[in-house]
């Protein structure tokens, strides 16, 4: 018995703008995709590159990482300086050859909760249509 | 036995059979310009042409990580798992310092406590050594009393006739064994290329007197004289992962929620936090302190323990030293330093 | 200096004078400023609104042409110019428009070359103490009033050629010959030329504001750089007289003209029988021709 | 096949004791009964101790080799896997494996002597698997003095053990902690020991080291202080013993961690004499 | 000893309809470190509260994790009700697995799966939090106002009021600022000064303010409650304790200069006040004027002065200030004129700007009211306002509004024509913005009893044609051009941020925008408060405003200062970084991403007290917990507790499946 | 080269430092890095095209940050990094006395017979060095204008590959690594005491050398990088597993110089790219 596949999908969110979208969108009963596993920081900017390295590593078919809108951030910056580091990140990832359609940004608003149902909605189809993330699970597969 | 000869298509063929069965086959593999001895497949070429692998051969029977545990977690508890047994090695395109090394190794990982990861390895290994037909100015194995052509930790030797062609010449019986099973691949004795050239012991210089460096090294453990051969060094473990002697090693769990692995990884006394006690106390602070850990490791320390020098002259170590280090330097040094009575 | 001279429909038609005083310039400077090869019209007139990408393009090829000769483009005409550089700019600057232009133009083009006004040239590159040092027939006595039109200063982000406002590099290049340029209010108001078919009467009062401008300020005569105010100014003036009831009797020189005079040129190389108020009165009454 | 010696035996915590804040003790079961049956150690070994999922860490048996059924570790949380068995409660399962280690020769050379134990804060638990042995064969041996010192009254591990060695009469108990160490935000309100650092308490001790043992285990800078007064006080280098903690990995004398010298202190150690400490370089 | 108490909450049916809460909780229970799992209908009622609380004693509980609605709803009620049984409140993390799980689900097998993982991700993270103590920060109960104009002063007021010391600073030889200027106030037609200077005398008189005039901050360090000001006192050359203001001095005075209060109408004197109603009134030399410092001649003040005040050696002086709280007040400027070269500003002297029609229309001003126009002194006929000179001109200009441009222009077209009464007045407008109260009815008033003309459209150019000006623009609603003929030209100018505010908001540590107006910590939410905790923001200093929005924002910046003040510590909570210096490298990275300068460096010095290395030093006063430090750091040698590396790995490998 | 041996006399005699770095023959075609301590030690001095190493790398150990000042033999290329240290609070201008020299350009491939020229010298924009206190050597060719944009010929070849190509040609070269951390030694820009991958609460990196932690360390280290790597190329060259590793540098090179117009070590008064930002930064990434 084959059991039907399921992209797991981790978000990490800020908790003033998108986790917040996300209670928004709970309040407002909008459906979306279980597949999501919420991890809230305090604001983009401690969301390290890192976090969506490892997650994809231990087993994330699909990362998501939102936060503020650009002049939204509730600390001001955090979300520009995160967006650097993404931006230099996703640089690296390509050229590596590591499939970046898996790692979603997004900016969602705590007023964005149908922008965030329908962003895991989406995300979730289209990992779904792309299977497994095979290439980062078999890392570590140990050879020998 | 007479005298049998194998060439280099013959022996491709040989290694490749047996890379296709249950038998791990290491051999010298071209990459980026340069030669490694790794763990081949099938159809995996082989390169003939090479003079020193920059990597040694201890990777075959002491990996760069090894699972020496596996375990699940649950509600109930724990459930260790064991470990597979360890596969048939052939490895070939070692020389005979490499060969050598095994026989160095081998002593630490049955010390007491029986290594199994290691020795079993070891013991189901066939070790084809390739003779020398080259040598640069980092060779040093005359010093250390080894040699081009020696045969210590080999079980079948190979010298070069020609080019294209060697001569085989089984050290043990297992070796013996292993011509008799794949004689098919080798022929009869031929005649040599006479205008083919190998060298000799008397090639390669003895640059130090290595009865010599122990007992400086018990005498001048504080001698100004590390921090000035070693200042360059900067810590990273190049020589001591390049190095077939060098055995040390740490381990390291990873795990999820519901299992892990325990696994044994190469480490080494040069890297900066190898000594970092979790008090942040680190034994060992310094670049130079490292450094010399490491010579007086290989030359004193452990020929104490198992009156044998942990090295074999095979100059990896120099060789793949991006700060300039030399260890035939450093080590000409301190036999003359010895010579002379300096510190 | 490496420049090709673009002269564009309107100096090579209905301003000949224009044309011909500046190629009398050039042969009396003896610059190296030959035609580009294969010009197009610029896309001015009545295509910018209809097609955006027609009127960008033609400009475009212009820009080719002149960079395959390895030349930087000298114009004349700044309707020609405004065009010219907002092609430039479309071409050079990441985007659809470049992508579709380029796809339109079907050729390779970098645009990374200078688009000079020959104003600009003569200031920039020649320098007024070169100039002046060749005013063999100085202008004395004469009043000029200074008219650069909206065009050459407007977008100044475009153009980039002087302080929309109050441009002085005209006057500069008018004070080298001698002639006195006057300080007045309309300098770069618009002449109305955008109106002179459909809506003349329009056209007619802000041509005759800034006549009478130009009149209350004392000039004798005015300059200009812009071939459709120069019709404007010029040959409409009898029919503003007309309708104004006033005489002003202006003659409308390209700046050109007057730098040309200044060196002693010809009358005949510069075209000035072709103006429509007639120079002469003026230029015998201050001795300056005979 | 041969045998994995880097498998550990796995094991109950039956109990878990907050020494301090940072310092605990758990008291381990063999999961298996059989192993236990088969189990023996002597005084001075050390195990490695796995947090499944974190690693392995080194400390000493610190229960006595007299008492059976059971281990005891003393550890301070520093790292990962220390961390980690910080959480451990009981009926969790941890894993061990040793023991290592060379051991305190007590049958050959302490038996008929005078025994005085000298430690400082967290190690004591190598020396209290010695004290206990000691103690439970309490007629072989002369007088037993044990100086323990601490930075306060917070730091002192074994404190209902301490109690019970100052009240047993055959047992001279001095301890100490540094000065300040007694202020009441340590947990202390009425110190009855002696203030003062280790090196000078022992020196105002008025033991009579002659012909005894010493078995000295502490911080580096307290060994280096304290040996001379040891010397001092008259013992014998060769008689003076200590316990080294180096990092170590394997336990087994093959991953080079813990060598200093010739010595590969997870086998020539940890227990160690002066004697032997004069030899090695000044590496741990 | 992890001892974690998981609490699963049914919210009613909100949860349990969608999740198998009596699954999820037995799923969980089997978690190791799990002690306590349990369901409850509600968790957030007093029983569910007490289920916690006796659990936590009970089972010695170390961490507990509350499933149920998001943590916004009840963190905080969980973590007090944590706290009253003796866990620190940190050690207590929600699982959202209403708003985030059962909300959003249909169906139940997924959303309980999701609430397990939800739940079990909070486990394992609370098995590495780490108990954080609120930061308790103490502070100096006094308050520094910058800036002296009606914004300040109502602000220093209004904190006397609550009985805390408050420094007026002032960089003019006055307070009073722009309001001073001003004729009439709209939309009352009050007259400025009559309601300005009462206030300037009260704040003068107020024991508790201190007023520095003439003076600006140098230096501004430590943080929220504690912070020290340097302040540079410039050189007045008078002793202002002596000093009468008897006005000897500048009556005497040869020197005539420019004023810069009558905005370049009139003249003071080098040694001068700038208004006869100044506070202090107090005059002061002006060195780049006076003779005796360009030309060291005169000297006839300090000769005149019956009580010899005056000393030219005066140098600055620095003044070391400790407040607790800062408000910035600091006002606004016209934009430079010479930007407008269509309109003939400097060319054309009758175009002035509309501080100047001010100041000549003002009883007080330079004719003393009597509306003169500066190029013949002639009585201006017909005079054309132009509005939104610089504003809402994106392409050249500032793109905001100026926002009150348009109703000083009416009550100036009303003053104008309580002076000029069959006079002309015509006002070029984009729209007309008069939202405020009164504010339309106002309007009203000038266009329909006073006869302004307001004409909807922009003025291409102004230019001289003989002795008048002549205005040439768009009526876009006739769709017309038109010319008109005027005596005099108003420029109704941007507002823009003074000189030198960017150089001081740098020194205070607050951001400003890309016109230098400051910026509140949340535009809606927290608009008098900058994003540097203690420090205050109000008036115009943040954009442009009205006379009643500055003095109410005045007011709240005030009560934001007396609320803080009104403590002896302040308390904040917990989340903020931490560095270990042992690995730490002084590399920087982290203090040039601290949004809030939370971090410095420190000195690491030996026992000789030789400097050996230098690391990132925490302020937890300034830190917010925002983590964008983290990770910044290349070696984590910083991290952010309650938020740490080791718990958010924790949480993402709570989902990992590796071998 | 006397110059550099009279100069090295000079600063050591005359006490200005306490300790020259420079670079001493070892072989034929190799250099290695020398420590002077006194004048006489001097004579081994050497300046040519073997010169690959970037001394730079020395002036965060320890014992030379406790000298009272030291001098360095620096090509243009590495002064880079020495301002690069200086920005990041490791080093001073003062503390450093920077012998600068003229270099027409280094070789690079493995000894014995380093023969290619190195890449970074293709495309060096500082043949002449610049903010030295003493330059020395022959007028080098000129350099390539600073404000020029470089791209790399290998790594516009590896964008050309499609995204599989890309991780099969990584897994395969990043395979080999043996985590000797030779790049990181080598590395004058990795000064931390304590490296991301010896942390292990959390283990964000494994340890062993298989693929998963090969992946993580490499990308961890080339991301660290970003926007502070100065393309002196160390990392690659003392790599024995001969990983292309600047591969990955140079792209973040060139996408930080394309998308914050930032090329690190060449202003002293520079913020790390990704300590800073603009509020217009390229985001067409994010939805």
């Amino acid at each position: 018995m084959e059991e039907k596949w399921e992209p797991t999908i981790i978000a990490f969110v800020c908790n003033w703008c998108t986790y917040a979208g996300a209670d928004l969108a709970g309040t407002s009963r909008f459906k979306y995709a279980p597949n999501v596993r919420i991890i809230k920081t305090p604001c983009t900017g401690r969301i390290d590159p890192m976090f969506i390295l490892s997650a994809l590593e231990r087993g994330a078919d699909g990362v998501i990482v939102s936060g503020c809108h650009p002049n939204d951030c509730h600390y001001n910056e955090g979300n520009f300086n995160a967006r650097r580091k993404y931006i230099m990140f996703r640089a690296l990832l390509t050229q590596l050859g590591v499939d970046l359609d898996r790692v979603t940004f997004a900016w969602c608003s705590a007023s964005e909760g149908i922008k965030f149902a329908g962003l895991v909605t989406e995300v979730t189809d289209r990992i779904r249509k792309m299977g497994p993330y095979t290439e980062f699970k078999q890392l570590n597969q140990d050879a020998r | 036995m007479a005298e049998l000869i194998i060439n280099r298509d013959k022996l491709t063929q040989l290694l490749h059979e047996i890379a296709g069965g249950e038998t791990e086959v290491f051999a010298p593999v071209l990459k980026e310009e340069a030669t490694y001895i790794t763990k081949i497949s099938q159809d995996t070429p082989i390169h003939y042409d090479f003079f020193i692998s920059v990597n040694s051969v201890k990777e075959a029977i002491f990996p760069r990580y090894e699972p020496i545990l596996k375990y699940k977690i649950d509600q109930e508890g724990v459930k260790l798992e064991d470990i597979p047994p360890m596969k048939p090695i052939v490895l070939f395109g070692g020389h005979p310092c490499d060969a050598a090394s095994l026989m160095v190794m081998e002593k630490l990982f049955g010390w007491d406590y029986n290594d199994h990861f290691y020795q079993d390895r070891r013991n189901k290994t066939i070790v084809i050594t390739l003779a020398c037909n080259e040598f640069d100015k980092d060779c040093f194995c005359t010093s250390l009393g080894y040699s081009p052509h020696g045969e210590v930790g080999s079980d079948i030797v190979l010298e070069s006739i020609s080019k294209e062609a060697w001569k085989a010449k089984a050290v043990t019986d297992r070796g013996k064994e292993f011509i008799e099973k794949h004689n098919t691949y080798f022929a009869a004795s031929d005649k040599p290329d006479a205008s083919f050239k190998t060298i000799g012991d008397k090639d390669i210089p003895v640059g130090f007197d290595k009865d010599a460096v122990k007992p400086w090294i018990k005498e001048n453990f504080e001698s100004e004289e590390w921090q000035k051969l070693t200042s360059k060094c900067w810590s990273c473990a190049a020589c001591t992962y390049v190095c077939p002697t060098c055995h040390c090693f740490d381990i390291t769990d990873d795990a999820s929620m519901w299992s892990g692995l325990r696994t044994k990884n190469w480490d080494a006394c040069t890297m900066p936090i190898f000594t970092l006690h979790a008090s942040q106390h680190n034994p060992r602070e310094a670049y130079y302190q490292r450094y010399r850990q490491r010579i007086a490791h290989k030359y004193s320390y452990y020929v104490d323990l198992f009156k044998v020098i942990s090295c074999t002259g095979c100059g990896r170590c120099s060789r793949v030293c991006g700060a300039g280090m030399n260890i035939l330097e450093i080590l000409t040094r301190i036999s003359s330093l010895a010579k002379k009575g300096g510190k | 200096m490496n420049y090709a001279y673009y002269p564009g429909c309107s100096l090579e038609s209905t301003s000949p004078d224009f044309n011909i005083s500046t190629e009398a310039l050039i042969e009396f400077l003896s610059l190296d400023i030959p035609e580009v090869d294969d010009w197009v019209c610029c896309g001015a007139s009545s295509l910018h609104p209809e097609d955006k990408l027609a009127s960008l393009a033609l400009p475009a090829l212009t820009i080719e042409s002149a960079e395959k000769q390895k030349r930087d483009i000298m114009v004349q005409c700044p309707a020609c110019y405004a065009h010219l550089r907002e092609s430039q700019e479309a071409l050079t600057h990441e985007g659809t428009m470049q992508d579709n232009l380029k796809e339109a133009i079907g050729r390779e083009i970098s645009a990374k070359l200078k688009i000079k006004h020959f104003s600009e040239i003569l200031m920039q590159e020649i320098g007024l103490e070169a100039l002046q040092a060749k005013v063999t027939k100085p202008l004395k006595d004469i009043k000029i009033a200074n008219y650069y039109g909206c065009v050459i200063v407007r977008p100044q982000e475009l153009m980039q050629y002087d302080d929309p406002e109050d441009p002085q590099l005209m006057d500069k290049l008018v004070n080298i010959t001698g002639a006195e340029s006057v300080s007045w209010p309309f300098k770069t108001k618009c002449c109305g030329a955008g109106n002179s078919i459909s809506k003349t009467e329009v056209t007619l009062d802000m041509t005759y504001q800034i006549l009478s401008m130009a009149k209350k300020n004392g000039a004798d005569a005015i300059s200009v750089l812009c071939p459709l105010c120069h019709i404007n100014l010029d040959f409409r003036q009898p029919q503003i007289e007309r309708r104004y009831k006033e005489k002003f009797n202006l003659p409308v020189f390209y700046y050109t003209q007057l730098l040309g005079l200044a060196f002693g040129l010809d009358p005949k190389k510069l075209a000035l029988d072709r103006l429509f108020v007639s120079p002469f009165p003026l230029l015998k009454s201050k001795g300056i021709l005979s | 096949m041969s045998e994995n010696i880097y498998k550990p035996y796995l094991m109950k915590v039956a109990e878990v004791r907050d020494e301090t804040p940072d310092i605990k003790t758990l008291k381990l079961e063999f999961q298996n009964p059989a192993e236990g049956e088969t189990f023996s150690f002597k005084a001075g070994q050390f195990g490695l101790y796995s947090a499944f999922g974190a690693g392995e860490s080194t400390f000493c048996i610190a229960s006595a080799p007299t008492r059976k059924g059971y281990i005891e570790c003393t550890f301070r949380v520093a790292g990962r896997v220390t961390s980690q068995l910080r959480d451990v409660n009981p009926g969790d399962t941890i894993g061990f494996r040793g023991p290592y280690g060379n051991t305190f020769p007590i049958e050959e050379k302490f038996f008929g002597k005078s025994i005085t134990f000298v430690a400082g804060g967290i190690a004591l638990p190598p020396v209290r698997c010695v004290i206990w042995n000691v103690l439970d064969l309490r007629d072989k041996f002369k007088d037993i003095n044990i100086v323990y010192g601490a930075k306060t009254y917070q730091d002192l591990v074994y404190k209902d053990e301490l109690q019970q060695w100052q009240d047993a009469k055959d047992i001279n108990l001095i301890k100490t902690l540094d000065p300040g160490g007694d202020k009441a935000e340590y947990g202390c309100n009425n110190w009855d020991g002696k203030m003062g650092f280790v090196p000078t308490v022992l020196k105002e001790s008025g033991i009579n080291g002659k012909g005894g043992i010493a078995v000295l285990c502490g911080p580096p800078i307290m060994i280096k202080l304290s040996l001379p007064v040891l010397v001092e006080l008259g013992f014998a280098k060769e008689d003076i013993y200590t316990t080294l903690e180096n990092k170590m990995k394997c336990g087994l004398g093959k991953c080079g961690r813990c060598n200093v010298g010739s010595f590969y202190v997870c086998k020539h150690g940890p227990v160690l004499t002066a004697a032997d400490l004069a030899t090695m370089p000044d590496e741990f | 000893m992890a001892k974690i108490g998981v609490f699963v909450c049914w919210c009613g049916s909100n949860i349990a309809e969608t999740v198998d809460v009596k699954r999820a909780a037995e799923t969980i229970a089997k978690i190791p470190g799990v002690v306590y799992s349990v369901d409850y209908k509600y968790m957030c009622s007093d029983p569910g509260q007490d289920m916690v609380k006796n659990a936590i004693k009970e089972y010695n509980l170390t961490g507990v994790v509350v499933a149920s609605c998001s943590p916004r709803m009840h963190e905080k009620t969980f973590r007090k009700a944590a706290s009253e049984a003796g866990l620190n409140p940190y050690m207590l993390e929600m699982a959202n697995i209403r708003e985030h799980c059962s909300w959003v689900h249909d169906n139940k097998e997924e959303a309980t799966q999701k609430a397990i993982d939800l739940i079990r991700m909070m486990v394992e993270k609370v098995k590495r939090n780490k108990p954080l103590q609120n930061i308790k920060i103490p502070v100096t109960k006094k308050a520094l106002v910058i800036g002296g104009g009606v914004t300040g002063i109502q602000a220093a007021l209004d904190i006397a009021a609550g009985g805390i010391p408050v420094i007026l600073l002032e960089r003019e030889p006055s307070i009073g600022g722009h309001m001073s200027m001003l004729d009439e106030t709209f939309p009352t037609l009050d007259c400025s000064q009559c309601i300005l200077t009462p206030k300037m005398v009260e704040v003068a008189q107020n024991p508790l303010v201190t007023i520095m005039t003439y003076s600006e901050l140098e230096k501004l360090e430590g943080f929220i409650g504690n912070f020290k000001a340097t302040i540079k006192k410039k050189a007045r050359h008078v002793n202002v304790e002596e000093c009468t203001g008897c006005g000897t001095c500048w009556t005497k005075c040869p020197t005539k200069v420019t004023s810069e209060f009558e905005q370049g109408l009139g003249i003071r004197k080098a040694i001068y006040i700038p208004f006869p109603q100044a506070i202090p009134s107090r005059p002061v030399i002006d060195e780049a004027n006076c003779m005796k410092f360009t030309q060291n001649r005169c000297g006839i003040c300090a000769k005149i002065c019956p009580k010899q005040c005056i000393s030219y050696d005066d140098k600055e002086e620095f003044i070391e200030i400790e407040v607790g709280s800062i408000v910035v007040a600091t006002g606004y400027d016209l934009m430079p004129t010479s930007a407008f070269g269509e309109y003939g500003y400097g060319k054309y002297p009758d175009v002035v700007t509309s501080l100047q029609f001010e100041r000549m229309v003002c009883a007080s001003g330079p004719t003393l009211g009597d509306l003169q126009r500066p190029s013949d002194k002639k009585k201006p006929k017909t005079v054309v306002f132009i509005q939104c000179v610089g504003s809402r001109d994106p392409e050249h200009h500032k793109a905001y509004c100026s926002k009150i441009c348009c109703m000083y222009t009416a009550k100036q077209t009303m003053l104008y024509r309580h002076k000029v009464h069959d006079g002309n007045a015509y006002v070029f407008y984009i729209d007309i913005r008069s939202n405020g109260k009164n504010y339309e009815e106002f309007l009203r008033r000038a266009q329909e009893e006073n006869k302004a003309q307001y004409i909807r459209g922009r003025v291409s150019m102004v230019y001289q044609d003989g002795p008048d000006l002549v205005v040439e623009g768009a009526d876009t609603l006739t769709n017309s051009q038109v010319r008109i003929r005027a005596d005099l030209v108003v420029l109704a100018t941007a507002m823009v941020s003074p000189i030198g505010v960017k150089e001081l908001a740098q020194k205070l540590g607050i951001g400003y925008d890309q016109h230098g107006f400051l910026t509140e910590a949340h535009p809606k939410l927290r608009p008098v408060e900058s994003a540097t905790a203690g420090i205050f923001l109000a008036g115009c200093a943040i954009s442009p405003r009205d006379i009643p929005d500055s003095v109410s924002e005045a007011s709240g910046a005030a009560a934001k200062v007396l609320g803080m003040l009104s403590k002896d510590e302040l308390e904040k909570e917990g989340v903020v970084a931490i560095v270990r210096e042992c690995s730490c490298t002084g590399c920087q990275n982290c203090i040039r991403v601290c949004p809030f300068t939370a971090i410095a460096l420190k000195d690491i010095r030996d026992k000789a007290g030789n400097l050996i290395r230098q690391v990132a030093n925490v302020n937890p006063g300034l830190c917010t917990g925002c983590g964008t430090c983290t990770p910044t750091c290349p070696s984590r040698s910083i991290d952010l507790q309650g938020f740490t590396d080791e718990e958010i790995f924790a949480e993402i490998n709570a989902m990992a499946e590796l071998h | 080269m006397k110059e550099i041996i009279e100069k090295a006399k000079e600063l050591l005699s005359q006490g200005t430092v306490d300790l020259v770095i420079g670079y001493e023959q070892c072989g034929d075609k190799q250099c290695r890095p020398l420590f002077v301590q006194k004048p006489e030690e001097a004579d081994k001095l050497v300046f040519n095209e073997f010169c690959v190493h970037n001394l730079a790398t020395y002036l965060t150990r320890p014992e030379v940050k406790q000298t009272k000042r030291v001098a360095i033999v620096a090509k243009g290329c590495d002064i880079r990094a020495i301002v690069n240290l200086i920005i990041e609070n490791q080093s001073t201008r003062e503390h450093v006395y920077i012998i600068g020299m003229n270099c027409p350009g280094v070789v690079s491939g493995k000894a014995p017979n380093p023969t290619k020229p190195h890449t970074k010298c293709q495309t060096c924009k500082v043949r002449t060095p610049q903010m030295s206190d003493v330059t020395l050597g022959p007028t080098p060719p000129e350099s390539i204008p600073m404000d020029k944009t470089i791209t790399h010929p290998d790594v516009e070849e590896l964008k050309k590959k499609t995204r599989e190509e890309k991780w099969a040609f990584w897994r395969e070269q990043l395979s080999k690594c043996i985590r000797c951390y030779a790049c990181r030694q080598a590395c004058p820009m990795c000064y931390c005491n304590r490296c991301i991958v010896d942390l292990n609460t959390p283990q964000w990196i494994d340890t062993r050398s298989n693929l998963r932690g090969n992946l993580d360390w490499n990308i961890v280290r080339a991301y660290h990088l970003s926007g502070r790597c100065i393309d002196c190329g160390e990392c690659e060259r003392v790599c024995p597993a001969n990983i292309p590793l600047m591969l990955l540098n140079r792209t973040l090179q060139e996408e930080v110089k394309e998308k914050f117009d930032f090329e690190s070590g060449y202003d002293l008064e520079a913020c790390p790219p990704l300590t800073v930002f603009e509020k217009d930064d390229h985001e067409n990434f994010i939805r």
